[in-house]
């Protein structure tokens, strides 16, 4: 189990970001990509995600494999907790939609409406969808925004309880997730140069 | 020099006025958008170029 | 074949529409000027339509260019998807309001010589009827360029779009000839049925044919050469911005 | 494919999932139609099947463009599509989904609304077969509109305007085939026609959309 990316380069509406990207995650190791706003995290994510095609380079693992999650949780604010997950679980073959609720601490409210969430326990909920994919890798997008610092915990452990089990994490993130044990990596050496030359082709970006 | 319409000279003359200006219209959409992009791209190029000669 | 793929390129379809774009375009305004002066001033009166036969040497030309503009939107849709050369794109944006003009004056035409020859402003006619479909699928098209903020996403959709919309624009052909049998004469070149059209129509009307194929060659040309420098505009602008 | 069939299902049904909206716009413009008209019985069910089948195709517009917005808005689109199923599949379920909430309940209250447009006798069944074999064209041609306009702000009026032209061979094939019962002709070959159209459309329609939808989420 392991996603190798190799010179990769992403653009985002024609402009490239990123380039000559390569690293490697395995089972067990969680990596978190760091950046200013702007450098690229989101679009390099729903690249690996498959949602929109790499500029150039190699990415091994087929995006079958990944369990993507953005700021949006993809969740129904008139479907309760359970039903919500359930969703996502038959969508990707799975069960244990039980096992999830009781991991994030939502078994208590299961059979409340996703619109009657406080802010943390919707993105509790969208963690939880995570783990009903049934993916090893997870692809994670800012997951700790608006989340309480006993959440934010919460969070870590849900992270290396996958971890344990062989999975992966890939995170994008400027703040701190209390995960010690994960590589950093920084994005800004790999930011794309303008080409100098502005040939009439290539100013199609 | 105008041709005998008979009863649809009108009809006739209306026809060719309309057309004819709407093709008019057109011509002059097309023309007006043309030379409003070039000078702005013009105008562009010249800029870029002053900054990046003057950056070097 | 192959070579017919250089036009592709940006820069070579500057240098090659620069100097085609004037010649379509004085050709155009010559042909259209002696064709409708001819058919015009020097044509006589149709003996059962009268003079206002005289309205075929505008009807007709732009009827045709009407669904030949949107014939080669669809090709250069089609291009965009298969080979992604941006000029093709950008050539099919550029047609889309010339055909859109077309369509409107053969319906304008089409309406002012029904007007004593069928009593009426308007009828269902099943050509007519067709026609302002069309017209409303170029509008649709031409709204959904503009609505959209990326290029090359625009570029797609409008695309798919007119692949899609081709479709069921034959479809509503069909539909009109089912719903009405109509009151048009079955090909527009016999005008009085029985007669054969001789050459005082004929020489004006093919002139008049061939001028709107050059206005449109030269309008489509000119109107590629702006997106393509509103294309690269916008991409100068993106980079600029992007280097701060 | 059927969890999501059954979520887009109880969403619709759930308060403020917007069933029952397309119903009650059509009851009002069969209501409004005799007021402007006229109530002279026979101009009416002249033209009730003509207005009975654009009513029920401008109450199917109204709910178009939450198809995919709102699945568009809260991420939910993006996870379907890196999701194991295919996004035609998503496309072909939603449509469905569509259909089962506005145009089949149009289509069995539309021989009511037909009493209050006085719409002739033999008219009333061919009226509900048109309407079932021709609006999952409706709902299908309007997922492919939906997912043209999916990444837009003010996308419902566009789409409408992308539509409507799409919808004219089946409106036209449909209301033939209610009029030419109405008047005791033959209503086959209409229904034939516009049943063709269904077909191709449900074959075919579902990879356009899906292709627009990968565009609008790049």
């Amino acid at each position: 189990m392991e996603l190798r990316v190799s010179d990769l380069a992403v653009a985002r509406g024609g402009l490239p970001l990123i380039e000559g990207l390569s690293f490697a995650v395995s089972g067990g190791e969680a990596l978190v990509l760091r950046g200013p706003n702007g450098s690229g995290k989101t679009t390099l994510l729903r690249t690996l995600a498959g949602l929109q095609p790499p500029l150039a380079g190699q990415i091994s693992a087929p995006p079958e494999q990944m369990a993507y999650a953005a700021h949006a949780d993809g969740l129904k604010s008139t479907l309760t907790v359970r039903e919500n997950l359930r969703f996502w679980a038959a969508i990707h073959g799975q069960n244990g939609v039980d096992a999830a609720m009781a991991a994030m601490n939502l078994t208590d409210l299961a059979d409340r409406q996703a619109q009657h969430l406080s802010a943390g326990q919707k993105r509790r909920l969208g963690l939880a969808r995570l783990l009903v994919t049934g993916r090893w890798l997870w692809v994670l997008d800012e997951p700790t925004v608006s989340l309480d610092v006993a959440s934010v915990a919460l969070f870590g452990e849900v992270v290396r309880a996958h971890l344990a089990r062989g999975g992966a994490a890939l995170l994008a993130t400027h703040i701190d997730l209390g995960l010690p044990e994960a590589r950093i990596l920084d994005l800004g050496p790999y930011k794309a140069e303008m080409p100098a030359d502005l040939g009439f082709d290539e100013a199609f970006l | 020099m105008m041709p005998d319409l008979g009863t649809y000279a009108a009809e006739v003359s209306l026809a060719y006025v309309v057309s004819l200006a709407l093709i008019a219209l057109l011509i002059g959409w097309v023309w007006a958008r043309g030379r409003r992009m070039k000078r702005a791209l013009d105008a562009l190029e010249t800029r870029l170029n002053r900054k990046q000669n003057g950056q070097v | 074949m192959a070579s017919l793929w250089e036009y592709a390129n940006p820069v070579k379809f500057m240098q090659t529409s620069g100097w085609l774009m004037p010649v379509a375009a004085v050709l155009a305004a010559g042909m259209i000027a002696v064709g409708l002066v001819w058919g015009f001033f020097l044509t006589p009166d149709d003996f059962r339509q009268g003079s206002t036969v005289k309205i075929i040497f505008l009807h007709v030309p732009s009827a045709l260019m009407a669904i030949n503009a949107w014939a080669m939107m669809l090709v250069t849709s089609l291009i965009w998807l298969v080979r992604r050369h941006h000029v093709s794109a950008l050539a099919a944006k550029a047609a889309a309001p010339i055909g859109a003009t077309m369509t409107l004056i053969a319906l304008i035409t089409g309406a002012i010589w029904g007007q004593p020859m069928w009593g009426t402003w308007w009828a269902w006619d099943p050509r007519l009827t067709s026609f302002l479909i069309l017209f409303l699928f170029y509008i649709g098209y031409i709204a959904l360029w503009s609505a959209i903020e990326d290029p090359d996403t625009a570029a797609d959709l409008t695309a798919v779009l007119c692949l899609v919309g081709s479709v069921f624009a034959v479809l509503s052909r069909y539909a009109a000839l089912f719903w009405n049998q109509g009151l048009h004469q079955g090909a527009s070149l016999s005008v009085a049925p029985g007669t054969r059209m001789d050459w005082s129509y004929k020489g004006p009307l093919y002139l008049c044919m061939v001028g709107f194929v050059m206005l449109f060659i030269a309008l489509v040309l000119a109107g590629t050469r702006t997106e393509i420098r509103a294309r690269r505009l916008r991409a100068l602008l993106t980079r600029e911005r992007a280097m701060g | 494919m059927i969890a999501l069939l059954i979520r887009d299902l109880r969403l619709a049904f759930r308060a403020g999932g917007g069933f029952g909206l397309g119903l009650g716009f059509f009851l009002i413009l069969a209501v409004l139609v005799p007021l402007g008209v006229g109530p002279d019985p026979q101009t009416l069910g002249l033209i009730a099947p003509g207005i009975l089948w654009v009513g029920a195709l401008l109450a199917c517009l109204l709910s178009l463009d939450r198809m995919f917005a709102l699945d568009h808005e809260d991420g939910s689109l993006d996870l379907l599509a890196t999701a194991p199923i295919p996004l035609e599949g998503v496309v072909a379920i939603k449509a469905l989904a569509h259909w089962l909430t506005t145009c089949l309940p149009l289509a069995l209250v539309a021989p009511v609304l037909g009493i209050l447009l006085n719409l002739p006798g033999p008219g009333y069944l061919w009226l509900v077969l048109s309407l079932l074999l021709g609006t999952p064209a409706l709902s299908m041609i309007g997922a492919f509109g939906a997912a043209l306009t999916v990444g837009l702000k003010r996308g419902g009026l566009l789409l409408s305007l992308l539509v409507l032209p799409l919808y004219v061979p089946t409106l036209v094939f449909g209301a033939q085939s209610v009029t030419r019962a109405a008047q005791g002709l033959d209503p086959l070959t209409p229904i034939l026609l516009m049943s063709g159209i269904t077909a191709g459309s449900l074959a075919l329609l579902p990879f356009a959309a899906a292709f627009a939808l990968r565009i609008n989420l790049r």
